[in-house]
């Protein structure tokens, strides 16, 4: 067993540096007040926060979940407090702790995009941004920015213009070819991607005959996916040189372990939280006590190590 | 006192067909639930069913847990199969219970079919509050004589539902709502000082909402949605209510009557 | 409760006439022999063979599968025993039922389907003709066939002109828009499309650091990706006039009743038939008792009749 | 009788730690199962875990069946959960067994680790083989002395295995192909009069099949390999051959020792 000081947990992300590379998914941890009460969120690596727009919007009528087999759907919609409320309600919360805060964002157009990340970059305690451009659940036409190469070139490189933060792209599996999709983000001037957001799904009721969401599909995340999640990661971290955040299923620290191994430089845990709400505490020990038992002293050693 | 904790299975009752009585026994000291409030447990050591179950307080005795539930779909018919020893994770409790501790006004209690789950440990609450304790009346409603539950356990506290089933082999014949109806109009009950509280499936509690609107009825209802996280993160279990969404784990699962839009 | 009587199962795809909407999916029946003691051939809607080549193929070294979240991973490597051999050895005991044969065949170069295609057309005891575009297990360069809308419309108008049985593109889920890779088929001339061949996965076992599939990535199938295939029949459906057939993750007469109601005119089983070797035809009997309890006189007033 | 069928636990007994011991009782008439062959048990109602899992049959008894097994994941930690009562569907027998009837040679067992579960089921049933039935040597291989199982079990049908632990702890120390080895060659027996049937974990029968091949001992083993039909179809079971791949759960999973391709 090697000595307990060997096991390096740092990774940075663009100038971000990070204490661990355990994160939380955008809009499955809330704004971090209700996880508190579960973890010390000082030892989580970043905390990202539900995908916040300009304005506060309501997001989608119910039903806006779907359980389906090691998965869920869900619809909501974005439905989010808006930036101002964000920065007077939540953040002053969130800035107690030692850990970065990374706001995942989005817009319904290219200037709003741009108008929210010049926002967002002028306030402390705000450590990186991470683009949405990927979210399944938005009205027709909006899918462009994460699903068309020369879209998301144009979105990604406006947005780079307004934020010297780090900024992530977060990507959409929902494409034929991911690592073009990576490699375009990184052209545009991404510090780094992250993948993936949920596979566009939907689901029946068979005796009413209604979809089970009122938004008719939905975003499909945890295990059931995690095997698309890891292969697309894979593809990405061989193609880029910029670093990869894994996520999609990850509910214990194997799971995040074989992202890295895939070659994720960070991993997020998104629909874990629900199953156990210590989830991302449990995940960091358990990496750590992997790494010490294999003998591995930095998780740089291990981050793409997959033997192929 | 976290409220993520595991409890073990002292026993898992069948009570009549496809409903069951749970008793589980937490391994640590819990936070005390109020009535209407939930938890949600898992049901399984795989990945599927994935999610945990929301199920409402109905019960607490010495330290146990007590819930009542049917079996509808994957997750409680996994559920209705354990036996006493197995484990179960829990969260909770969790939400908002009924709003009851101040109150004066003579009590409504409204149960339709499960509605009872929670309803009864709102009424097992009361019984216990010292006199001059409010008086209590609670209408009881199920689809058949065998589907009325909790009749021993309501004696027992010292009350005698007002019982009505839908094919009439039990008390009046009808739907609660209707024979609440009647009550009101009939004794001409001073609506200004009585308070509802309701649970029920879902059409049962959109008309009693317009009865209550309709009569200037104050009340609470506790409300069900489908959930992934229980804990006010997820935004999945919203519903529509006249101040907008609210989330039925944190706001609710007990809303104002008045404040849903149905 | 309806008249016994009243629940019409059957359903067309092009010229060939099912008794009832139940198929088996390539891959997962073998040549039928291995299931025949489980169940009665002659009660299933067609049995869709194992995907067969002009020379017999080794397939792929093991491991082959890898088990997932309600899900599995496999990378066969489209290993058959050959056109010939099929015909020799396999036909004559399928021949013996009153079930339709669909073969399931692939190339390796357009004219090697087109070889293919005409062999089998010519041959007594085959009744339609499934091509398969979207195994995501064979070499590099080979998924344009599935995933490019150029190369699709060649290679299936190309096969086309060499059949008139009735011809079922196979579609592959790991494209950004479906619903265009059916059109394209369509406009090629396809009598029907089949849709979800396997998302592309890849899973890790982190104590040996290996891909847990010889073949690094294999293809994704079962309960876990049964969003992902409801919803990308629903788009099919909405945007062609062919017949789409439904698979992916049906286990249960539910699961098969909530594709029709998406669209699917037919349903496949394939990694069901693992789980249970009686799923088929405990489908079938689902699917009546659904109809007549509800009271659908026809399979078809089912289909697509999910309520949006 | 249909290969496809139910049963319920009769007992699921841990023998050491992580070792378990299910007796199951068919819910029908089942086809008798060879040694070598084995079962796909389904551990679960929900989806997770999917799979049907493997396991060779251990031991017939009275009518019930027999599987010993370790936890080494999460299916067969699912398993060790299962209580009395609880119910199973099973598909099997499955696969060729060991082809011993016609032998007329001195049989040698060899059993590495787990590897004892079918090659006990074998011993049991050359044990029944009436007079002059072959003399049967059975070499046990574990990790430590606690993991040697079954040592009750085959003193019962007569016998004495001669055993090795990687650490000494109980008969000789050292891994079961060199004992083999060092007794094939101490003894220099007639190699064409003997014959073997090996099961166990993958390294060590790679290595015995060089023992084999070098020595001209004809036998025996049984593979293992990731399944998910267990009956043929989803060729996902192969393993290398001189003739090709072929499927483990079809024909094999027991193949002559020469013909495996390493
Ligand atoms: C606050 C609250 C308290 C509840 N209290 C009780 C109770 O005391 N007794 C009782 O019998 N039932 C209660 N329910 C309903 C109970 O949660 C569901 O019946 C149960 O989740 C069904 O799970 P399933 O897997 O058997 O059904 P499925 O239909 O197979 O479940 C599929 C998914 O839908 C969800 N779901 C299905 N029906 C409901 C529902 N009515 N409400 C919420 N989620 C649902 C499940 O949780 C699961 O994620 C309560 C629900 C809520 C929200
Ligand atoms: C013909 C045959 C007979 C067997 N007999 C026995 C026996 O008598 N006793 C015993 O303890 N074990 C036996 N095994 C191994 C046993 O099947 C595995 O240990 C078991 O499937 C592991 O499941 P898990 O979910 O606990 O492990 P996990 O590693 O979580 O399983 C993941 C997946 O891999 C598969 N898998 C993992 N290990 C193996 C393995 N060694 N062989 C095949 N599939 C594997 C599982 O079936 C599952 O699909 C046998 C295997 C085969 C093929
Ligand atoms: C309920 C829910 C809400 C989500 N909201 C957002 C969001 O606001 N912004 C975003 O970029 N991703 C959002 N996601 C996607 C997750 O961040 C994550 O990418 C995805 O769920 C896959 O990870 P998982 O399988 O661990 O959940 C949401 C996911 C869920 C389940
Ligand atoms: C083991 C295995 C082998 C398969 N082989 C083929 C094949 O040869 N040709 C083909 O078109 N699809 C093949 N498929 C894909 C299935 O036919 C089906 O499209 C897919 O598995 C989704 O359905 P399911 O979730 O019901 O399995 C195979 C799938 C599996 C699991
Ligand atoms: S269940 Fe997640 S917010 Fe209510
Ligand atoms: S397990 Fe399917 S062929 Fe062997």
């Amino acid at each position: 067993m090697a000595n307990k000081k060997t096991a390096d947990l740092k990774v940075n992300l663009g100038k971000l540096k990070l204490k661990n590379p355990v994160m939380t998914a955008s809009g499955t941890f809330g704004y971090g007040d209700e996880y508190s009460e579960f973890i010390d969120i000082n030892k989580l690596g970043a905390v990202v926060v539900k995908g916040l727009s300009l304005k506060p919007k309501e997001g989608n009528p119910p039903p806006r979940i779907a359980e389906t087999p090691a998965g869920m759907l869900n619809a909501i919609g974005l439905q989010n407090i808006g930036i101002d409320s964000f920065i007077k309600k939540k953040l002053p919360f969130l800035r107690q702790f030692k850990t970065p805060v990374i706001v995942n964002f989005f817009g319904d157009s290219i200037a709003e995009y741009v108008k929210t990340a010049k926002k967002l970059n002028a306030i402390k305690g705000i450590h990186a941004l991470e683009m949405n451009i990927s979210c399944p659940n938005k009205q027709a036409g909006w899918s462009i920015f994460g699903t068309d190469p020369k879209v998301t070139f144009k979105v990604v490189s406006e947005v780079r213009k307004m934020t010297d933060l780090t900024l992530i792209v977060k990507l959409s599996p929902n494409v034929t070819d991911i690592a073009l999709m990576a490699r375009v983000a990184e052209d545009a001037g991404a510090d780094a991607v992250s993948l993936i957001n949920t596979l566009t799904g939907m689901a029946i009721d068979i005796k009413t005959k209604r979809p089970k969401l009122a938004n008719i599909t939905g975003g499909l995340s945890g295990p059931a996916v995690k095997p698309v999640a890891v292969r697309m990661v894979w593809e990405c971290y061989k193609s880029l040189s910029i670093p990869v955040i894994g996520m999609g299923g990850i509910i214990s620290a194997a799971d995040a372990i074989e992202f890295i191994l895939a070659g994720a430089s960070a991993v997020a845990v998104g629909t874990g939280n629900f199953i156990n709400p210590e989830a991302t505490v449990n995940i960091i020990k358990g990496i750590k006590s992997f790494m010490l038992s294999e003998g591995i002293k930095s998780i740089k050693d291990l981050r793409g190590s997959v033997k192929c | 006192m976290s409220r993520l904790f595991k409890a073990s299975v002292s026993e898992n009752k069948e009570l009549i067909k496809n409903h069951y009585l749970l008793t589980l026994n937490p391994l640590k000291k819990i936070k005390k639930p109020e009535p209407g409030q939930f938890f949600m447990l898992s049901v399984d050591k795989g990945l599927d069913p994935l999610l945990k179950r929301p199920l409402s307080i109905h019960r607490l005795t010495g330290g146990n847990l007590q819930f009542l539930y049917r079996v509808v779909g994957s997750g409680t018919n996994i559920l209705s199969e354990k036996k006493t020893g197995d484990i179960l994770e829990l969260i909770g409790p969790l939400g908002k219970g009924f709003p009851f501790k101040k109150t004066q006004k003579n009590i409504i209690l409204v149960a339709g079919g499960l509605g009872i789950a929670p309803i009864f440990a709102l009424a097992e609450t009361l019984a216990k509050i010292p006199p001059p304790a409010p008086p209590v009346l609670l209408f009881q409603g199920a689809r058949t004589e065998d589907e009325v539950l909790c009749i021993d356990k309501l004696k027992s506290i010292g009350i005698d539902p007002i019982i009505s089933t839908d094919n009439g082999t039990l008390g009046e014949k009808g739907n609660i709502v209707s024979v609440l109806k009647k009550y009101l109009t009939r004794h001409s009950l001073p609506v200004n000082r009585y308070i509802l509280y309701a649970c029920g499936p879902e059409p049962m509690l959109k008309s009693l909402s317009s009865l209550a609107i309709k009569h200037k009825l104050k009340g609470y209802i506790a409300l069900e949605q489908h959930m992934a996280c229980g804990l006010g993160t997820c935004l999945g279990c919203v519903v529509n209510t006249i101040d907008g969404y609210k989330r039925v784990c944190k706001e609710g699962p007990v809303f104002p009557i008045e404040k849903i839009v149905w």
